[in-house]
């Protein structure tokens, strides 16, 4: 009597096929079916189907896509004129909520720009969820139109402007402007109207002016991907971490160590002042990037 | 030292971040390894929030910053939130392990890593969605889960794959245009983000009457936006594309969670912001429960007729999205807790459905239905996984498919006026279900004389091993549902 | 100040209105920025100069920059198509 | 019918929305070309935005910046739409780059930016790929 086999050999007996039931069930009783005639052309018929899907699609979705749009534009109006009036003192919006932000937002958060205020200190948790938007943004477009590393393609999609007087002598006066103004944009972001989105948008541009005039060679040496890799390393997770590290001792009660600061000075508002800078040097980045993705398929 | 998992929710949606973005700085193979272990701790802490939520009772407000209720960002955690999130990273786990072959040959080597940054992103969006107790940054988790659901879809990079993240991406556009629309309505006649102050407003100016159609714009705009996302009948036309053509892995997390993700945060804004009474009163829930309907019929029909079985599949997964909806439209008790114990079964099962569909397809070597005869004798393992999962789609007892269509008849006795409708529509779509899936397990299973290579369990040990956790999580939910059941019902009463 | 609100309000709808019903898609692109700056002034006028800042640089800028250069990468595959197209048949 | 457009003076920012919004949609829906599709798009986005920051507006005062440390409420608008707006726009920004990296791809690939006729060649080309 063959000794009793193990669970683990029974098991790899079962898969690697020592016995096959199907032999014994399709054996004798009937003789196994004969191959199948291969269908001639097997996309034909599953084509049809869908073409014919596709058609009656194709004449219905104007008439459908029209009723639902004129659906939504009466709904939406109906909705909208009951809607509190604009510009009114007493509407819902103008409730406790906006207050405390108002009357006690410098104080709390030194920042004298109260819309710097609530996105970087009330409403902190959006902003992180923001700026990994564009970092996602950024990854997804990486995926799409990164070409692979080989030194064959040149720069095909450089601009084949002729480096013109015109264009390079402009440059060379803008850009330093654009980027000042930019720096002062982010720096300011919590005395003035700006911030890290928009002033990094104009250091973006900057940078993209001075690609479209220099060229891509002098930007290269330092803005490559693997710098920009390490560069939004380093900016997002100083975000997240300076974020979690106040969420954590906002949420137990902890006294967080940056102080609001004297409000109106440069240096006050707490943790405001480097996130600006954090999320200036993320968006740079990730707007030359952009740019340069959609340009030569390479950063 | 349990009263620190209070703080978990929050360590386990920043670790996410700092995972993505470090993933990007990684080659491919430690990228995965890092993502893998992610899952892995986010199923730990979630867990342990479980634990906490069950011992304190109670739902936690937990205040993002120093400032309370009205002012800053809060996460809110009792006991469905956790669970979801628990299960959420459990299937994301299996379903990365799982893919693992079909991802070696899709992915370019160059861009495996950003693979998994986008994993992380969704998983981060998945979290935050349970956890959030904010409209607005519910609607930026919601762009971040669309463009990284994007990514993962468009990194197999044959042309049918960028097609389908095109339209899968203007269909979800048009979802959170609406959301965001909805959120911008309520905002404007209530003055609150928060959901539980928001609650308070709406309730108040329900029963004074004020502002009632922008309110009820506002309601139907969101719950239709989240529809169009998670793919409901009318809107379900990116889906066969969307899950056909993705690697197994991506069509697993897309089908089983992402659409999971905006579901749940439509329950928890009926629970949380509308409030159940506004919500059903309104008929707003009715247009959900005809939608269902619609949607499983319309969906189980176009199953049958596909004859590419990864098109049928995600058509199948339209067909269960309705049920979800159907569930919600229902009745706010158990109606709502048989959507949300199906929403748990849809997302364990249907990510085991595409991995083993995936490996049949390779063994059978093609994609339409008749070139599958035979194949489950070349891939065994496949071939069982791949029946054990149609059969929890199809309800055959003991697995999780049975006891979620078996609550769903219950709610249906909870509301007499639809009774027949209700039980009627559930057997029609058993009956679909059971015709398209069984043809598929009859034709992998007639033997076919021509010998072919046999895949042995070692050669793809990696989905061997997920697609065994997957099916036996499905098992034992489905044996022992009782205790998942309570504890929905006491997640759901603390919503 | 509130008719310069409503002509500001007209000119935004006109230049929504013009963007999609032109054919050629610079042309479109062109008023697509012009409605973004006009955005911007608007935004401005409902004392939100943040937005107006970003608006101008991120919307008007940036996103109008992006369609331009997807027009002008679509001409070059498209030329580089015909190149192609040429040498099959030559 | 003087009071119908009072009102609709009152509520004339968010009408202008709404409308802006509906063309954006009905472009997103009816236009085949990709690019119209994206314009669209944005124009959708910056109406819900516009109608927020109309609720943020309050006749006669001053942008939500304290001007020399007076921080007398009745002086300043309301903070929080503008913060709302500003996270939304960026969002719109990143979703516009990565539709339009997906239009390139699909024209390198399919040579046409009408979403029909890429649909009608990938079924031929894939059909059951």
């Amino acid at each position: 009597m063959e000794r009793k086999r193990s669970l683990k050999e029974r098991l790899r007996d079962w898969d690697a096929d020592a016995f096959d039931l199907t032999n014994e069930i399709a054996g004798p009783m009937h003789p196994a079916p004969a191959a199948l005639p291969e269908r001639p052309k097997d996309a034909e018929p599953e084509d049809a189907l869908a073409a014919e899907d596709f058609r009656v699609l194709r004449r219905a979705y104007p008439i459908l896509a029209a009723l639902l749009g004129l659906m939504t534009v009466v709904f939406l109006l109906v909705a909208v004129f009951d809607l509190p009036p604009f510009g009114a003192a007493g509407t819902p919006t103008d409730n406790e909520v906006a207050l405390r932000y108002v009357r006690d937002g410098m104080t709390e958060t030194g920042a004298v720009n109260l819309v710097a205020g609530v996105i970087l200190d009330y409403r902190a948790f959006d902003t992180l969820g923001e700026s990994h938007v564009l970092f996602t943004a950024l990854v997804a477009v990486l995926i799409l139109l990164l070409k692979a590393e080989d030194p064959a393609i040149d720069d095909e999609g450089t601009l084949t402007l002729r480096q013109d007087r015109i264009v390079t002598t402009a440059a060379s006066i803008l850009v330093p402007i654009i980027v000042l103004f930019g720096l002062y944009v982010i720096l300011n972001g919590h005395l003035g109207p700006g911030g890290g989105f928009s002033g990094g948008a104009i250091i973006g541009a900057g940078l993209i002016l001075y690609a479209v005039a220099f060229g891509f060679s002098r930007l290269e040496t330092k803005l490559n991907l693997g710098s920009f890799r390490i560069i939004c390393l380093a900016a997002l997770w100083f975000y997240s971490l300076s974020k979690c590290y106040s969420f954590f001792c906002g949420a137990n009660g902890l006294h967080t160590v940056f102080s609001p600061g004297t409000p109106g000075r440069i240096l006050s508002a707490g943790l405001i002042l480097p996130l600006n800078a954090a999320v200036g040097i993320v968006v740079a980045c990730t707007m030359y990037g952009l740019f340069s993705l959609f340009q030569r398929g390479k950063i | 030292m349990i009263a620190f998992f209070v703080n978990f929710p929050l360590f386990s949606i920043v670790l996410c971040l700092l995972c993505a973005v470090l993933c990007a700085l990684l080659k491919g193979k430690a990228a995965r390894i890092v993502s893998l272990s992610l899952c892995g701790v986010v199923a730990v802490l979630a867990f342990c929030v479980l634990v906490y939520g069950l011992q304190t009772g109670a739902a936690t407000e937990y205040p993002m910053g120093h400032y309370p209720h009205p002012w800053g960002n809060e996460l809110r955690f009792g006991i469905a939130e956790p669970l979801v999130a628990l299960v959420f990273a459990v299937v994301m786990l299996l379903c990365l392990i799982g893919g693992k072959q079909q991802l070696d040959v899709d992915l370019e080597p160059g861009k495996r890593n950003l693979y998994y940054v986008m994993c992380d992103l969704v998983l981060v969006s998945l979290l935050a969605l349970a956890y959030t107790n904010d409209v607005f940054t519910g609607y930026v988790f919601i762009e971040i889960c669309t463009i990284a659901s994007c990514g993962l879809l468009m990194i197999r990079q044959i042309g049918r794959t960028t097609l389908a993240a095109t339209r899968y991406m203007i269909f979800s556009l048009i979802g959170s245009g609406l959301f965001l629309l909805g959120v911008i309505l309520l905002y404007g006649v209530t003055g609150q983000l928060l959901m539980p102050s928001l609650k308070a407003a709406i309730a108040a100016l329900w029963e004074g009457g004020q502002y009632r159609t922008a309110l009820l714009s506002a309601m139907t705009l969101m719950t239709v936006g989240l529809a169009i996302k998670s793919g409901l009948f009318p809107f379900h036309l990116w889906m066969p594309d969307t899950y056909a053509y993705s690697t197994p892995a991506s069509a697993g997390i897309l089908s089983g969670l992402v659409s999971k993700g905006y579901s749940f945060l439509l329950i928890k804004l009926v629970f949380g912001v509308f409030g159940t009474d506004v919500f059903y009163g309104s008929g707003v829930s009715n247009v959900l429960y005809v939608f269902g309907a619609l949607g499983i019929i319309v969906g189980s029909i176009s199953a049958a007729r596909e004859k590419d079985v990864f098109r049928m599949i995600a058509f199948s997964s339209a067909a269960q999205i309705g049920y979800l909806y159907f569930g919600i439209g229902l009745t706010p008790a158990l109606g709502m807790l048989a959507a949300i114990f199906h929403l748990l079964t849809h997302a364990v099962t249907k990510p085991l459905l595409f991995l083993a569909a995936g490996q049949l397809g390779e063994a059978a070597g093609g994609r339409l239905r008749h070139t599958w005869r035979g194949a489950a004798h070349r891939n065994r393992t496949a071939g069982l996984m791949f029946s054990l999962g149609a059969f929890s789609m199809i309800g055959i007892p003991l697995t999780m498919g049975f006891v979620s269509k078996y609550r769903f008849a219950l709610a249906a006795f909870e509301r007499p006026t639809l009774l027949v409708v209700t039980l009627i529509v559930l057997a029609v779509s058993t009956v679909l279900n059971a015709m398209y899936f069984m043809r598929v397990i009859i034709g992998i299973y007639t033997p076919v004389p021509e010998r072919r290579t046999r895949m042995t369990l070692r050669e793809q040990r990696p989905f061997a091993v997920s697609s065994l956790l997957l099916a036996l999580l499905n098992l034992s939910a489905g044996v022992a549902a009782q205790p998942l059941v309570l504890l929905l019902e006491r997640g759901l009463s603390l919503l | 100040m509130e008719y310069f609100e409503l002509l500001l309000l007209g000119l935004l709808v006109a230049c929504g209105a013009a963007t999609c019903l032109t054919k050629n898609l610079l042309s479109a692109v062109v008023i697509f920025m012009a409605y973004s700056l006009v955005m911007s002034i608007l935004w401005a006028i409902l004392r939100a100069p943040d937005l107006a800042v970003t608006e101008a640089a991120v919307g008007a800028g940036i996103s109008s920059l992006l369609l331009f250069l997807t027009l002008k990468k679509l001409r070059d595959l498209r030329r580089k198509a015909q190149e192609d197209g040429t040498e099959k048949e030559s | 019918m003087q009071g119908f457009w009072e009102q609709v003076w009152n509520v004339r920012i968010p009408i202008a929305a709404v409308l802006l919004f509906a063309v954006g949609f009905v472009t997103l829906l009816l236009h085949r070309n990709l690019l119209k599709k994206i314009i669209g798009l944005n124009i959708m986005d910056t109406a819900a935005y516009l109608m927020l920051t109309s609720f943020g507006y309050i006749e006669g005062r001053l942008s939500p910046i304290i001007q020399n440390g007076n921080t007398d409420p009745a002086l300043y608008g309301n903070p929080l739409p503008a913060g709302l707006v500003l996270t939304g726009i960026v969002v719109s920004v990143s979703v516009t780059a990565v539709l339009l990296a997906l239009t390139v791809r699909l024209y390198a690939r399919y040579h046409s930016l009408n979403l029909d006729e890429i649909y009608a060649m990938a079924q031929k080309e894939h059909g059951l790929g």
